[in-house]
């Protein structure tokens, strides 16, 4: 069974409308832009995406959403997207806002065989309306539960041919506890080398959790915001 | 009356050696230019950092490192990288031992708002739920006031909750603040700030025993 | 009739190109030893790795690397460690294709008892629970009666469970079974076996249709 | 705050009689032994200790077996024991036998802040008996709790002086999901080095996790079974 792909296109190329894709990154760090882009270009509608944000304008998700492709989107935090809160303002996108330790903890979940699990986070907001609240060692909680997503799309440094992959820095961010999550998980790498390239005790996902990898055409790997201090001299 | 920068300056003065500390976006952030000489502690940053440094020089920023509000940020030595899931285990698992953030309300019980404004404003909640849920120590740093003049600090929350009975101090630019079980206790004037500036500016519960100081930063 | 390395002969067969595999101690270990040529399955070992290889060579062997059999090992390039609470993450999570282990005893119904004989063991499950509640494919390799000359292939087990309706398959020294809706069904005799010897050594129901095939391993 | 101790004995110093010991290591693979050594030479008593193994007659746990200083012994597979089977039917040892995996899953939800998660191991079973069960999605899954434990004891191959920490080869094990996992989390290592020494992206244990950390005096690293095949000449 031959996990590695020769690009985004080939990679995705059973996903289709409708489907639910749970896709990493943490803002537009550590993003599967070449996934994101051949999704672009093929057009394909009505997704329900689960991701921690909603990309910029022009980068990341949001260029699904520009192109209306979303009908739902699951995130934590959708705040750089004025897009989106038109979208959102005008009903024409279905949002649902959770606690990002939450969705951190559900994509782990879905990847580890648990059905549901409690956090204390949200109790007494509106995050708990309709959920199962309780008490344990005399503190409350809310059930939460994993997703069923047809896909996972993370975004790693290094991968190998086995899909084992290792992340650089922050990028590891919901790329880690995504792996897995979703009945097919692709991974694109900046660099895909030979199984056995990798050192076993410094891979961060191993392989079982990878169905399919690629090695990305390009990475623009845009920064969000960029915050700098003047050398003193 | 304190500035942005004496909010920090005095929320700094909570930091004890060995914290773990999660700032919040926005004058919190400020808490780091002003740790106390010789004093260890680490910043956690939740989307994956422990041991977050300051701005990187220019030139040298990295796409791969930054911080939770998404900014280009540098790790210092002995820090590390992780994934959103283990962060909030930190964090859920009371590892953190300060968290600071901003709010646009705090009521009496130490309820707080800071996420939402029904019909204007649907950014999210990203981590403050989790982050407010969990930690052991929360200390809100923000205006006494909104921008209409009206109290923050109210008998209870009008604005969609983040979490309910979870903040524990207050730093304001007119005071230093702990919630109890029976409202507001003052703790500190801001410096050339009058008890009755602070009465005036808060609608909640707010109690005042004895001589209150005035800070020192 | 099979030898235990037939046993293994016979449930190497139903690998697949791709798979990964844990096998449990005993008759299971000696499936690694009959891959397929060509073929790539990948061995999951509970305490923490995948690409588990042979043994090491005399003088070669690490305390740090041993299987969940407690065995010292080898690790094959491309492989990887983890830690437990991955290593069962995966298990949970159904990215296991195939489980193969031994059992005291399994029931019509695909129930299997193997980790405890009241008054008499008590060695503990160890990670058999998870396996077989999590699994999608579950191979039995056990022999088809006990040292008292007792079927192990019952009507419902008669030791402690270890999980219930998860044995999909099982090869034993006379046949090769699935688990279906109705009881066992005889799928391939062993070589020189007869269905009848297998009728005898069975007491679950036992579903024999049309001619039952002799084994090609 | 200092977190480096000098030796098992300094770091184990406020361990006391009747304590719940969470203890890593899967057999003798990765144990700290350092610690044990000390707790068995201070002789404390009454211990509950959560372990995957109970150690070999003559190491580990096996140790404190032997001395009588363990009432409660909390494991997913004991049999390599004879000492322990012994107090066990002579019911001078309580024992709860619990799935592997539901151990591991315990361990890190102590760390991590989750009171109860959902599993499906050991429905229909024993393990079952007095606990919620739950069907999620078609299948059927018991509620299982979180430790609440003193300390937490872990081994790793190399940490630094903020307690981040390396584990070697399949050492990792239980040692991962056990740090955090009590009041106070002991971590001994082969080697301690400075802070700033090991490279961000491949410390398994952050730091944040460690509230103690010191070099064992020595490893003996026995192995349990030996187990080798001959060279072809």
């Amino acid at each position: 069974m031959k996990k590695v792909y020769q690009n985004a296109e080939e990679a995705t190329h059973d996903i289709t409308d409708n489907m639910t894709i749970i896709l990493g990154g943490f803002g537009l760090c550590g993003l599967p832009e070449n996934s994101i882009a051949a999704l672009v270009n093929k057009g394909v509608k009505g997704l329900t995406c689960i991701s921690n944000n909603a990309g910029v304008d022009d980068f990341g998700l949001g260029l699904l959403l520009k192109n209306h492709q979303i009908k739902k989107m699951i995130a934590s935090y959708v705040g750089e997207n004025a897009e989106f809160e038109r979208q959102l303002l005008n009903g024409e996108l279905d949002v649902e806002l959770i606690p990002q330790g939450t969705l951190a903890e559900r994509c782990r979940a879905s990847a580890a065989g648990i059905p549901a699990f409690f956090t204390p986070a949200g109790f007494g907001t509106e995050v708990a309306i309709g959920k199962e609240t309780r008490e344990f060692d005399g503190k409350m909680y809310i059930m939460e539960r994993r997703f069923h997503a047809d896909f996972a799309i993370v975004k790693a440094w290094k991968g190998d041919t086995n899909g084992n992959l290792i992340y650089r820095a922050a990028t590891r961010n919901f790329n880690l506890p995504m792996a897995g999550a979703g009945k097919i998980t692709i991974a694109e790498v900046e660099e895909l080398v030979p199984a056995g390239e990798l050192d076993p005790d410094q891979i961060h996902t191993p392989g079982i959790f990878v169905k399919r990898i690629f090695q990305g055409a390009k990475y623009e790997k845009r920064i969000e915001k960029i915050t700098v201090r003047k050398r003193e001299i | 009356m304190l500035d942005k920068d004496g909010i920090a300056k005095r929320i700094a003065k909570e930091l004890q050696d060995g914290f773990y500390v999660n700032l919040g976006i926005g004058i919190p952030t400020l808490v780091a230019n002003y740790v106390p000489e010789g004093m260890n502690v680490t910043f956690q940053s939740e989307n994956g950092m422990l041991g977050m440094g300051p701005f990187p020089y220019e030139g040298e920023q990295d796409a791969d490192v930054i911080n939770a509000g998404k900014q280009t940020v540098t790790m210092l030595p002995g820090g590390v990288y992780f994934d959103s899931a283990t962060s909030f285990a930190m964090i859920r698992g009371e590892h953190v031992d300060l968290t600071v953030l901003g709010a646009m309300e705090v009521s009496e019980k130490g309820d707080i708002a800071n996420w939402k404004i029904p019909g204007k404003m649907v950014k999210g909640m990203g981590g403050a739920m989790d982050l407010v849920a969990s930690a052991k120590n929360i200390i809100v740093a923000m205006q006494h006031e909104n921008k209409a003049g009206e109290s923050k600090l109210l008998p209870q929350c009008t604005l969609p909750l983040t979490g309910i009975g979870c903040v524990k101090k207050i730093v304001t630019e007119l005071a230093f603040l702990e919630v109890t079980e029976d409202g507001f206790k003052l703790l500190e004037r801001a410096p050339g700030v009058s008890v009755d500036d602070i009465k005036k500016a808060t609608l909640g519960k707010l109690i005042i025993e004895g001589e209150i100081p005035e800070m020192v930063i």
